[in-house]
């Protein structure tokens, strides 16, 4: 029966599936710096992100509470550990690997953090699906900016 | 009417997606084409094209036929009691926008209010919107029971200090399926002193539309639901609303005489036909009516009800499996979720079967909140869906919930 | 540049007219649609086809991509610097009603004004008539010379008192053929504090448009000139303009959040796209824009140059006929009277003979009064067209002249 | 060479070419009881139309000044003629079997009358040109109705 979907297996990994379904950073911090909302109207996803910030301004710790699908809600938890100690700059960076991974499926220079979301380069062959692996980035980015609220490309 | 003769037709049934036949249970969002589609506009393109309208030689007049012709086609399908009442627009988007500029601007009076109900589609939510915003006129929505009907009572009550010019509700809902009652809410609407349009764009595909019974006074639907190409939409109004509107956009074909102090209009219905028309599209449109109408409603919505009965049966059957919206009278539209995943992920694993259904909000955020999602995933039927689809379906939606599980 | 290949692309270039070779010189009106637009059209039905932006499915997806191509390649055409420019449209006419809408009841102030000139077509002219009367813009018209042009002196002291916050002019007519030098009139707009649309419906087919070096601020184009299909239509204008503009249409599509107190809009340029649009024609569009760059405007400018310099002399020595517009730079549109016939009896006797031309008030009755005349005849050249249809139209015409006399 | 539109002889007849160059009721009345102005936009053609009645009602003379093609004036001046003497529904009788023959080209039951209007039954082969023929039939029967303005169908 699964082996239905054995095709699927590159965008739907274990770590996916796993995350989605119970994600370590899914809550609201109960003491942040920053907080931004970010919205796919198209498709109905929502996520708010939570940042709190080290005393070098590095992100200390990152939470959220999300709807959305697997890949979104995956995406914003493997997010939420790999800019832990990251500055705003650094995590800039970060979202802008991370984007051209989920947009082609290659990442030429993946360091040990692009690792850690190499599960998601799968979601490229679904264009489609593309923002809900971005949309968390959006709003984390957004909270560092200050800004309210992101919407997806 | 037999299924398989119908899907020669199309030539796109044929095709397979990522190695499997493609199942396209998409056609609320938009329906294929059939063969007599595509061959009536290559033929026009290849044999008998020019501007309509305004030309004097052969070509141009062929081309002003053929794309007049269509609107005896659209004026039969709806049977309206004259060709005059059939305004070409782009869809029925724009069909709703042309009421809401042309009769809402133009006729109703600030603190008069529109209404229209819980399970609109965005286009004939905005709209109204805008109107209200730039206008003054009230919006009033009319709740919908737990089932997804129109709630009649709370309907009719909306209605009674007599301030309500417009009702404008879907004949379809294309979320849940749901057919409302036109006929009275045409009532209702007359007996408080009220207009009454209907949003088409689903109904039409399923039933026969009869403007006269129905003895609504606006009705919008738009060509590429009913198998005829993109681009082209039709708003039905009566000729003396027509007559007493402004016109909405302004340009070549629309006027009687311009000069730069002050232009007049031209007769309906090209007082509301700006510019170029959509002139292959409306040809295109011609062929899909022909072929509908050639195939017959009666049997269309047969077919219709005996897929709706299998699918909500079998779908009905999953566990886990939510069904959104249980009207009495419903058409081909149903949509669901699944416990353990989410709409987008079904979606993506049906589309990996070669299984094209729908997941999102379906342009209907505020019925989306009503009925407590953010999201749902819909199958869609057209007259080329088979039992053997909605089988698949319905097999796979299982094995998409274990995958999940 | 070989026209005998080219026509080979143009499938009803073979077909006869009452018996006679068509001789199709109406491409001002609408242009013929070369093989490679017919081909996309039917391979987008045939293969790959559902409505777009919404589905999460393979079909939705694929087609979904072949219609934002076509913004690219439309960004590419007229030099856009960025696609999220390019906003679809019905038509030419719906574009400049769009602008008036938008940008004149959005951002216009009642007391402004805008400018137009004597040679507009009825699109760039109702849409600004409509404005004035519901919001009090005042609408000013640049005079032409006596050979055709836009008298710059006056056009520029229409601007003087600074009132002026949008000058909208043709960019080529479609009357006379003047095409009008558009660099200067966006100097003169933007030192007046004014900004510049133009309508090159008649401009784009003819000559290479870089919106970038123009400097202007919206500009406005129909697909079924450029031998495109007909429903669609591109409106570019300055990115920062369409974010500071409110919606034109409401509905599916340009709404980033609804509820039913507020809703919010999509970012730039679905803002301006509501409902599902013309899918088909965008795709179809893609290939005209392709096979027109393919061809390159320096080689189709050269031609219709040769062609209008040939028109011109061979026309110019029938007796007893005027050529209307002597304009120094000028596309390849002639409009034409004879002494001894009326235009429209001039067209039937052509038609007979297979040659298609148009007469009448070609859409610009302003203009038509300041010529003197209720209507012209009216030769409009496409990229198909060969000297030797232009021979036959002069002897025709020669022949013509006689019969009246 | 004239041969060349030999075809065109149905539609162009000698009585069409020469009442088009030269009607013989193509001037307004001195004194007139009614008058009324057709428009047709789409083509440019224009057309006013003058009415004396005779102390019974019938129509003793009119008139017409018209801009517009051989079709419109010929058909203006054979109608003048053929209405002199009519009542008003006889007149609006008259325009409907006009019209019929204009768009058919057939006319079953042809009288005198009709018969007179004959020449111009070759215009029902050019669709867009039918109006040019009842455009003055248009302004005609306005006048008698009352109207000022008539556009042609
Ligand atoms: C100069 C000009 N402007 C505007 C238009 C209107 O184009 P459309 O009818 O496609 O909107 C035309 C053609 O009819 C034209 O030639
Ligand atoms: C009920 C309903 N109304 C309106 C629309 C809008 O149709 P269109 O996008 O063709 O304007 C749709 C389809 O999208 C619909 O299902």
């Amino acid at each position: 029966m699964a082996d239905t979907f054995d095709d699927l297996r590159d965008l739907y990994q274990e770590v996916i599936l796993d995350r989605g379904r119970h994600p370590r950073h899914g809550q609201r911090l109960e003491t942040f710096d920053a907080t931004a909302k970010g919205d796919n109207p198209m498709c109905g996803d929502r996520v708010q992100v939570w940042v709190a910030f080290a005393p070098d301004s590095t992100i200390a710790e990152t939470g959220f509470e999300a709807r959305g699908c697997a890949i979104s809600v995956a995406s914003a938890d493997l997010m939420a550990e790999t800019v832990q100690g990251r500055s705003k700059a650094d995590t800039a960076a970060l979202f802008a690997s991370f984007r051209d991974m989920v947009r082609t499926g290659v990442c030429p220079a993946c360091d040990t953090a692009m690792e850690q979301l190499a599960p998601l380069s799968g979601v490229h062959e679904y264009p489609s699906r593309v923002k809900c692996a971005t949309l968390p980035w959006h709003a984390l980015i957004a909270a560092l900016d200050g800004t309210k609220e992101a919407s997806s490309e | 009417m037999n299924v398989d003769d119908i899907r020669r037709d199309f030539p796109i049934l044929s095709q397979t997606i990522r190695g499997k036949p493609l199942i396209y249970l998409d056609s609320g969002a938009s329906a294929q084409k059939p063969r007599a589609v595509i061959d009536a506009m290559v033929n026009a393109m290849e044999t008998q094209y020019a501007n309509v309208h305004r030309g004097l030689h052969w070509m141009s007049e062929r081309t002003t036929d053929a794309y007049e012709a269509t609107r005896d086609a659209a004026a039969k399908l709806m049977n309206a009691g004259d060709r005059a009442e059939i305004v070409f627009t782009r869809n029925s988007t724009e069909a709703m926008n042309l009421v809401a500029h042309s009769y809402g601007r133009g006729i109703l009076k600030a603190g008069q209010a529109v209404v229209i109900s819980a399970m609109e589609h965005h286009s004939n939510i905005v709209p109204w919107q805008m109107l209200r915003d730039a206008h003054g006129v009230e919006l009033r929505v009319a709740p919908i029971t737990d089932a997804g009907e129109l709630d009649m009572a709370a309907f009719e009550a909306l209605l009674e200090d007599g301030k309500v010019g417009l009702v404008s509700v879907t004949h379809m809902s294309n979320v849940l399926g749901t057919v409302t009652p036109a006929e009275r809410i045409v009532q209702i609407a007359h007996a408080h002193g009220a207009k009454a349009m209907f949003d088409g764009s689903q109904a039409i595909v399923h039933r026969p539309i009869d403007v006269q019974a129905l003895g609504c006074d606006f009705y919008a639907w738009t060509g590429h639901k009913l198998y005829g190409p993109t681009g082209i939409g039709v708003l039905w109004a009566r000729r003396e609303l027509l007559e007493a509107m402004p016109p909405f956009l302004g340009g070549g074909d629309m006027i009687s005489s311009v000069t730069f102090e002050k232009s007049t209009w031209a007769q309906v219905p090209h007082k509301f036909e700006a510019g170029t028309p959509a002139i292959l599209e409306g040809i295109g449109l011609k062929a899909a009516i022909d072929y509908v109408l050639g195939i017959g409603y009666e049997a269309l919505a047969a077919h219709e009800l005996a897929l709706t009965d299998h699918a909500l049966a079998r779908l009905g059957a999953i566990e886990g499996l939510k069904i959104y919206g249980r009207a009495q009278d419903r058409g081909g539209v149903i949509s669901f979720m699944l416990d353990k995943a989410h709409a987008h992920d079904v979606a993506t694993l049906l589309d990996r079967q070669g299984i094209a259904v729908r997941a999102g909000n379906h342009c209907a955020e505020p019925l989306m909140r009503r009925l407590g999602v953010d999201s749902t995933a819909r199958a869609s039927f057209g007259m080329y869906t088979t039992m053997a689809e909605i089988d698949a379906l319905a097999d796979t939606l299982n094995r998409v919930r274990e995958f999940f599980t």
